[in-house]
């Protein structure tokens, strides 16, 4: 690897992750040694500068070929580009998010560190969609999850915060524990830690014992990434966590790092497990074997996600809950892989959808929350009097988490839906849990609408809104409803610019 | 096979040497023990503090200063793990290896300029 | 110009919709006018469309069809596989359902000069519902059509739940909960058949339903499609409702704003029956024909089971609640019947007990207005006080109970006509709840405009006066006319019935 | 060395991982669960290491993979003090099961 | 026939073979540790101008070591009631067993060396590294204030010393591309790596002082403030153990220094008819010399001082003499 060999790389393909890294170092820099009296709250703006400028490289790298530098280590592929747009969207709404917390105490000192840490988080998470093996794909994990323990735990005084992002910790670790564990079988029992030759090394494998070894892997990585995604039976840490944690933070937490954990779910499953040999026969039906396992932790997780969320009296903790349940239904596509037709595309859309509605009501819940100095469901009370438009955009938000026709969440829960069907035999079972699922978020999903509209008015507080928060919820708005009334601008956008994703697994 | 032999024989002597000193102390204070008196008082079981008892325990809180430099210690510790192999591998690496070893440096520099400009360095 | 009338016409209440939006909040009595201008559009629009259906244009040429959403990535396979286009079509019996929702939201939106509060919110959510429920009527595919379902069913949520009666909020979630419940019936049925087939048009699926040998795109087995028409057929019987899923209705109807309530038991609940001919029938006739004796079954349980609990009720709103489950049980014993008899008879159903329970839950609203209540006990005499409000009452309940020359003959008498030529035994025990229906209207109807009660102190003023007769005339009139020139509806339904007949092997 | 069977490292590594989790999920010092998710990570480390001289294709790759664990071991290590420790400074606890402000 | 023993494939008997020549070596040790006492001792005597230890075993004191060791042993053993005991017990054999486990490794001339592993260097940081356990330990298990605090202290100079010490080596591990320390002598037959490497000599000579804990870094045992620092509540042969891995560090360290940075066995050119083992025995005297040197000059350095050295002063040198060799390096390869 000399000189030239390193000229020979398409340093382009790195662009996006060189801004942000550019950028978290000059914000660094720049909180470090600017005097104390300034107001760091404009850092966010030159953050929101780098993600955007990273956005621009990223959608300049769209029409690039799929390319794999350093020794196929990273990848640029359609996957990575999609899910690194999804990002950097999300990632921009979140630093506008941020830039208007006001919460009661905390964050004053640390605001400046917010933005960096952030950023490396989301670091972390490119790193990820890009990776092209274990190792670079373990380190962006990490580099997400270490960012986002302490952002989580940025309110230093705050009991609530510092116990949040001890759980954090602790679960966090035990996860990545479990993870590695499981990675290290993969890497044992194929020799690499390239995706692409481990999984020619999967396809042709017909030991019996190496796949019982493979088996106790996928367990143990799909296990570790259940952490990640909040996926019930391993959600304990998702409430006490949402609900210490600042609100950006939380945002943060359910849509960039819950995005991330499905990024891993993704290209490991899609280009190791999917065309692995699941019996000494060697037929490539690993997956199909063993897919009942996700279904079954997909059902717990919307049961438990959307039954625990009807007795919830805190928002935050009442929309953890609802993202857990949302990742039951993510893990739902990726159980019946999308009847094998809709897979990447289910997936992105609806992480879409979920950025966008998502961000959306905690914009509101800062706002709420950071004024009144409370996170009970009676904060929302009267709003609809007292603020329509602020109103009318939480319902929005709300209706299309809950999936009502005309939003996006409807129709990325049609495209899950439809690939849950399509197969034959059909996921009835999964279906029928899914739309129960639904149903039941109808009541705590309508009673916040309920407070919003139907009670008397909590507290006569004039809102105030900041112009960072103004166009979080303008973007998150039209986006909702623009995508759910025409989807097929975002998925024309997909098809147009990834095809079928065929370049996942094929090196070069 | 012989080559083989040698790396163990070597990591036997490693472990020779881990028993020998750990034996040591055993049996030096095992001979101490026959050779020393024993006349207990109460006195001498006391902790050394100006001739009384202590009020409290004394594993008190610490200053915190030193969990952060043990913080420090370990992020700067591992940063030499990943430069021993560079620098082992350097001449097969070249150029390039540096410019990555320099970022990743500068990088952890930048770390350490952190808690400089956090006071974290500063002992008191 | 043709090619976009239909979308014209969907999203027409839009116009009223930015009209109101832009109004200030305090403007009462403008953003009244707004809201009741905001339903003309449509009003006329389907009026135009009725002449043009009279002119003999052909009502096809009115069909649209845009490209919309293509799920997956199939092109290779099939350009149309998995697309769902904007296509909105017309034929005689979504124009008479157009006609009867265009109508009574124009009379609702009058009645609903007694809202109370927050206009503002009231008419856009009035206007989006109205939207809906014509986008319901003239989906072509089943996609587009839950769309519009769901708007209905979230603008009436909002509406019950605000501007309801005392235990709104509750009657809001259970409308919420039963109608989500059936909705989700509905949705897995319909994408079930996306899936299965590539594409939700509705001729397309019925094409491919009834004929054999049509090559899908995963096989859906004969099980599976009674399965599908079960599904449709209980996703509709919650929005009818038949008796089993019924509690919710009678809290929508005791506790929603009067006005609500007429476009609710006037239009909503039909969107049950409608989706039932359009889907269950239309898509799956081979099923549905052997599934037609539990249909009657259900209609003549909720037949008799509603008129028996209208019976006892004490409050007007109670008895006219289970009295629509009883009417409804109508439509089901008129759809059961396989014939051309049953199946008119239930349509003329649906539009007559739409035109009569709008009509009566006018008069509610005119009511209690004037009293603040309508509890039985406490009315009475209002013949007295209010007379011409009596006789509108009186007559309605005749159309109610099925009096000649008024709608309500004529669609009972179809439907039995129709009922005792296939399943004579189950129509013999309905005729009960003809009966029953005449003594528990009579009561009613007896017990405010004649009971003795004098608490209802004599006020000049009190009767039905001014811009109020018009809505109550406008329905009385068309409830008369269909009775007394039932060939009105007859004409525009004859080829929708003949093509169901055709389906279902013509008896 | 060739006396010593892969499976050897292997079950070595299990039962550090299993002791590790075991620990992690059942103590209540809030130190000893850090600890026992660093032994987690060792025994993966093993594996790695284990893998990359005795595995089915040997490679160095494992070590490099173990090398990359380490460093992210130690900055976990180091990030879970530091939240311990203002942790510490307000509740004046390390016990897990005292942290209980938050309960639905 | 050492060859032939490394070549066998290892058994019991090679076990016990070793053994018995560690525990020679042992003895060698012991040996150097008490005369090295004495003459550091007799050093600080001269320097100080005093005559130093002169009435045991002659005119030089050379018994007096000697009899300081009996007197240890003969000493009641003491563990004070709150002590943590098996901590207490264990702390004084983590102190030393890694101390004489670096030993191991260490080539003193071309034929004398224990175990010759490839990653020797990183086995000497390694291995030391355990020591600091054993130091904390100490102070945590006696349960007294002065030792806790010396036990913490110590930790903590240590592992920031740590640091640039480990770092400083890389700079010869870039140059001879080898973490064997037989490999690195070999590399400096020509120039010592003092002469190439002189920052890092520097920065290697300043920490391993801090490491070993002695003036003017003797913080942790710094009598003045802390009485004894983490061994206040030891007595006798336990103490006598902390005292003795402290020596037996010295010896490594200055060994280490010989190898690393004088060149090893290697003979000055023209004088390479002197035996290898004298010319070691002689940088090692010079190297330890100057330790004793620099324990009577220097007065004690504050305790924020010296943490701050560490970070600020020496780390930094330390990483920027890494890339500047590595430059170097890689400029010589340009041109």
């Amino acid at each position: 690897m000399d000189w030239n060999t390193m000229l020979s790389y398409d340093w382009g393909a790195m662009m996006p992750e060189f801004i942000i890294l550019g950028t978290t170092m000059i914000l660094s820099i720049l909180d470090l040694f600017w005097p104390k009296h300034f107001n760091r709250r404009k850092l966010a703006w030159l953050a929101l500068t780098g993600i955007i400028l990273a956005c621009l490289s990223l959608i300049s790298l769209l029409s690039f070929e799929t390319v794999s530098i350093l020794s196929d280590t990273f990848r640029l592929d359609s996957f990575a580009k999609a899910f690194k747009l999804l990002l950097l969207f999300g990632a921009a709404l979140i630093i506008l998010l941020a830039e208007g917390y006001e919460p009661k105490e905390g964050l004053r000192e640390h605001r400046g560190e917010f933005y960096y840490l952030f950023l490396t988080a989301l670091l972390g998470a490119m790193v990820m969609s890009s990776s092209g093996d274990l190792i670079t794909l373990f380190v962006g994990l990490e580099l997400l999850s270490l960012s986002s323990y302490i952002l989580v735990g940025m309110r230093k005084h705050d009991r609530k915060s510092n116990e949040a992002s001890m759980k954090y910790v602790i679960n966090g670790g035990i996860s990545t524990a479990i993870t590695l564990f499981g990675m290290s079988y993969l890497y044992g029992v194929t020799g690499s830690v390239n995706l692409g030759e481990m999984s020619r090394t999967m396809a042709a494998m017909t030991d019996g014992q190496l796949q019982y070894i493979m088996g106790l892997a996928f367990f143990m990585v799909f296990v570790g990434v259940s952490f990640k995604i909040a996926a019930a039976p391993f959600h304990m840490w998702a409430p006490d966590v949402y609900e210490g944690a600042p609100t950006p933070v939380a945002a943060f937490l359910s849509v960039i790092s819950k995005m991330a954990g499905f990024v891993i779910i993704l290209r490991l499953f899609l280009s190791l497990f999917l065309t692995a040999s699941g019996d000494t026969f060697g037929a490539l039906d690993f997956l199909d074997k063993n897919n009942i396992y996700i279904a079954s932790l997909a059902g717990l997780t919307i049961i438990i996600g959307n039954v625990v969320a009807l007795r919830q009296q805190n928002l935050k903790r009442m929309f953890a809950y609802s993202s857990i349940a949302h990742a039951g239904y993510l893990l739902v596509a990726v159980a019946t892989l999308g009847g094998g037709y809709f897979l990447l595309d289910t997936v992105w859309f609806y992480l879409m959808a979920y950025v966008l509605m998502n961000i959306g009501v905690f914009a509101v819940i800062q706002l709420l929350s950071s004024q009144s100095g409370s996170e009970d469901i009676s904060i929302l009370a009267g709003l609809g009097r007292k603020s329509p438009y602020l109103a009318m955009a939480f319902t929005v938000f709300i209706l299309s988490l809950a999936g009502i026709p005309g939003t996006t969440g409807f129709i990325g829960k049609l495209n899950i839906f439809l690939g849950t069907f399509i197969t034959e035999p059909g996921h009835f079972v999964l279906a029928g849990i899914m739309i129960a699922g639904t149903i039941v978020s109808y009541v705590y999903y309508f009673g916040l609408l309920v407070q919003v509209f139907f009670r008397p008015i909590h507290s006569e507080k004039v809102i105030k809104i900041r112009p960072g928060l103004y166009a979080v919820l303008i973007i998150c708005v039209i986006g909702t409803i623009l995508f759910g009334v025409a989807p097929n601008i975002a998925f024309d956008f997909i098809h147009d610019q990834f095809g079928d994703f065929t370049d996942f697994i094929s090196s070069k | 096979m012989g080559q083989l032999h040698i790396y163990q024989n070597n990591y036997l002597i490693v472990f020779v040497f881990l028993c020998l000193g750990i034996l040591l102390p055993v049996i030096a204070l095992f001979l101490g023990r026959l050779l020393r008196p024993y006349k207990p008082t109460d006195m001498k079981y006391t902790t050394y503090e100006s001739g009384i008892d202590p009020f409290q325990d004394s594993r008190v809180q610490f200053n915190v200063r030193y969990y952060l430099f043990g913080l420090m210690f370990v992020i700067f510790d591992v940063e030499t793990v990943f430069l021993y192999p560079w620098a082992v591998a350097y001449d097969e690496l070249g150029l390039f290896a540096l410019i990555e070893m320099l970022f990743f440096v500068v990088i952890l520099m930048l770390g350490l300029i952190y808690a400089w400009k956090k006071k974290v360095l500063k002992w008191n | 110009m043709n090619v976009y009338l239909l979308s014209l016409l969907v999203f027409s209440p839009l116009l009223g919709i930015v009209m109101v939006a832009l109004m200030p909040k305090k403007e009462e009595r403008t953003i009244k006018q707004f809201g009741f201008f905001g339903t003309l559009p449509p009003l006329f629009l389907s009026f135009f469309l009725c002449s043009q259906y009279y002119s003999d244009v052909a009502l096809s040429i009115f069909d649209i069809k845009l490209n919309w959403i293509r799920f997956g990535n199939l092109e290779m396979y099939d350009p149309k596989l998995f697309t769902v286009d904007f296509e909105l079509g017309l034929d005689g019996l979504s124009l008479i359902f157009i006609l009867l929702t265009t109508i009574i939201s124009s009379l609702a939106a009058i009645a609903s000069i007694y809202i109370k509060k927050e206009w503002k919110g009231y008419y856009l959510l009035f206007l989006i519902l109205e939207m809906g429920m014509l986008g319901v009527f003239t989906a072509e595919n089943l996609i587009l059509f839950f769309i519009f379902f769901e708007m209905t069913l979230i603008s009436a949520f909002f509406l019950i739940g605000r501007w309801g009666f005392l235990e709104r909020e509750k009657a809001s979630y259970s409308f919420l909960i039963y109608n989500g419940i059936g909705s989700a019936v509905l949705l897995v049925a319909i994408l079930i058949l996306f899936a299965r087939t590539g594409t939700t048009n509705i001729a397309a699926l019925t094409q491919m339903m009834t004929m054999g040998g049509v090559s899908l795109f995963a096989p859906i087995s004969g099980s599976m499609k009674y399965g599908l028409c079960l599904a449709f057929l209980v996703a509709f019987a919650i929005k009818l409702p038949v008796f089993p899923f019924h509690s919710w209705m009678v809290r929508v109807h005791a506790e929603a704003p009067p006005s609500i309530v007429m476009i609710h038991a006037g239009v909503l609940l039909k969107i049950g029956a409608y989706g039932i001919i359009r889907f269950g029938m239309g898509i799956f006739p081979e099923q549905y024909k052997s599934l037609a004796f539990t249909i009657v079954l259900f209609g003549v349980l909720s037949f008799l089971y509603g008129a028996f609990l209208a019976l006892v009720q004490t409050d007007f709103k109670l008895v006219l609640a289970y009295s629509s489950i009883s009417h409804m049980g109508i439509v089901m014993m008129g759809l059961g019947a396989l014939n051309e008899a049953g199946i008119q008879g239930a349509i003329f159903q649906v539009i007559s007990h739409g035109l009569i329970a709008a009509l009566l839950f006018f008069l509610v609203g005119v009511l209690y207005e004037r009293t603040g209540t309508t509890m039985l006990p406490k009315l009475g005499g209002l013949a007295k006080s209010m007379p011409i409000f009596s006789g509108f009452m009186l007559a309605c309940g005749m159309a109610s109970l099925g009096l000649p020359g008024m709608s309500g003959f004529i669609s009972e008498f179809m439907v039995f006509l129709g009922l005792f030529k296939s399943q004579p035994m189950l129509a013999a025990i309905g005729v009960i709840g003809l009966v029953l229906t005449a003594v528990y209207v009579l009561r009613a109807v007896m017990l405010m405009t004649f009971g003795k009660n004098d608490s209802l102190i004599e006020k000049e003023k009190w009767d039905i006066r001014g811009w109020e007769f018009f809505p109550a005339l406008v329905l009385l009139s068309l409830i008369i006319s269909v009775g007394v020139y039932p060939n009105l509806l007859g004409g525009p339904l004859q080829g929708t019935i003949e093509a169901m007949m055709l389906a279902l092997g013509g008896r | 060395m060739t006396g010593v069977p892969l499976s050897a490292y292997l079950v070595l590594a299990l039962v550090l991982f299993c002791i590790g989790l075991y620990g992690a999920l059942t103590k209540r010092n809030a130190v000893i669960v850090l600890i026992s998710i660093e032994l987690m990570l060792n025994a993966a480390n093993i594996n790695l290491v284990a893998f990359s001289k005795f595995g089915v294709t040997p490679s160095i790759t494992g070590q490099v993979f173990s090398l990359f664990t380490i460093t992210i071991a130690a900055a976990e290590a180091a990030v879970g003090l530091a939240i311990l420790m203002s942790l510490y400074r307000n509740r004046k606890t390390v016990n897990v099961d005292e942290m209980e402000m938050m309960k639905n | 026939m050492i060859k032939d023993l490394l070549h066998s494939a290892p058994s019991l008997l090679n076990f016990g073979i070793f053994f018995g020549l560690a525990v020679l070596l042992l003895f060698v040790v012991l040996g150097f540790v008490t005369y090295g006492i004495l003459s550091e001792r007799k050093i600080m005597g001269f320097m100080q101008m005093r005559v130093g230890p002169n009435q045991i075993g002659g005119k030089w004191g050379l018994l007096q070591t000697v009899a300081d060791v009996l007197k240890l042993l003969i000493k009641e053993d003491t563990i004070p009631k709150k002590a943590d005991k098996p901590l207490y017990i264990l702390a004084p054999v983590i102190a030393f067993a890694p101390a004489f486990m670096v030993l191991a490794t260490l080539p003193f001339t071309d034929a004398f060396q224990f175990a010759d592993i490839g990653v020797g260097l990183l086995y000497y940081m390694a291995i030391s590294g355990i020591s600091t356990i054993g130091i904390v330990t100490a102070g945590w298990a006696s349960n007294n204030k002065y030792s806790l605090i010396g036990g913490m202290r110590a930790a903590a100079q240590m592992i920031s010393y740590e640091i640039p010490l480990v770092m400083s080596l890389v700079g010869i591990v870039l140059i001879t591309g080898s973490l064997n320390l037989n490999d690195i002598v070999a590399a400096q037959e020509k120039v010592w790596f003092i002469f190439l490497q002189p920052v890092a000599f520097i920065v290697f000579f300043i920490a391993s002082v801090a490491e070993l804990n002695r003036v003017p870094f003797d913080l942790p045992e710094a009598e003045s403030e802390l009485v004894a620092g983490y061994h206040v509540e030891y007595s006798g042969f336990r103490w006598a153990f902390f005292m003795l891995s402290e020596y037996v560090y010295m010896f490594a360290m200055a060994t280490l220094t010989t190898v690393l940075f004088l060149g090893g066995w290697n003979s000055i050119p023209f004088l390479d008819f002197i035996p290898a083992a004298i010319w070691f025995g002689l940088k090692f005297s010079a190297v330890f010399y100057i330790l004793v040197w620099i324990r009577v000059t220097f007065p004690r350095i504050r305790a924020d001082q010296l943490m701050e050295f560490g970070w600020k002063v020496l780390l930094p040198v330390a990483l920027a003499n890494i890339f500047l060799t590595a430059l170097i390096k890689e400029l010589l390869n340009l041109f």
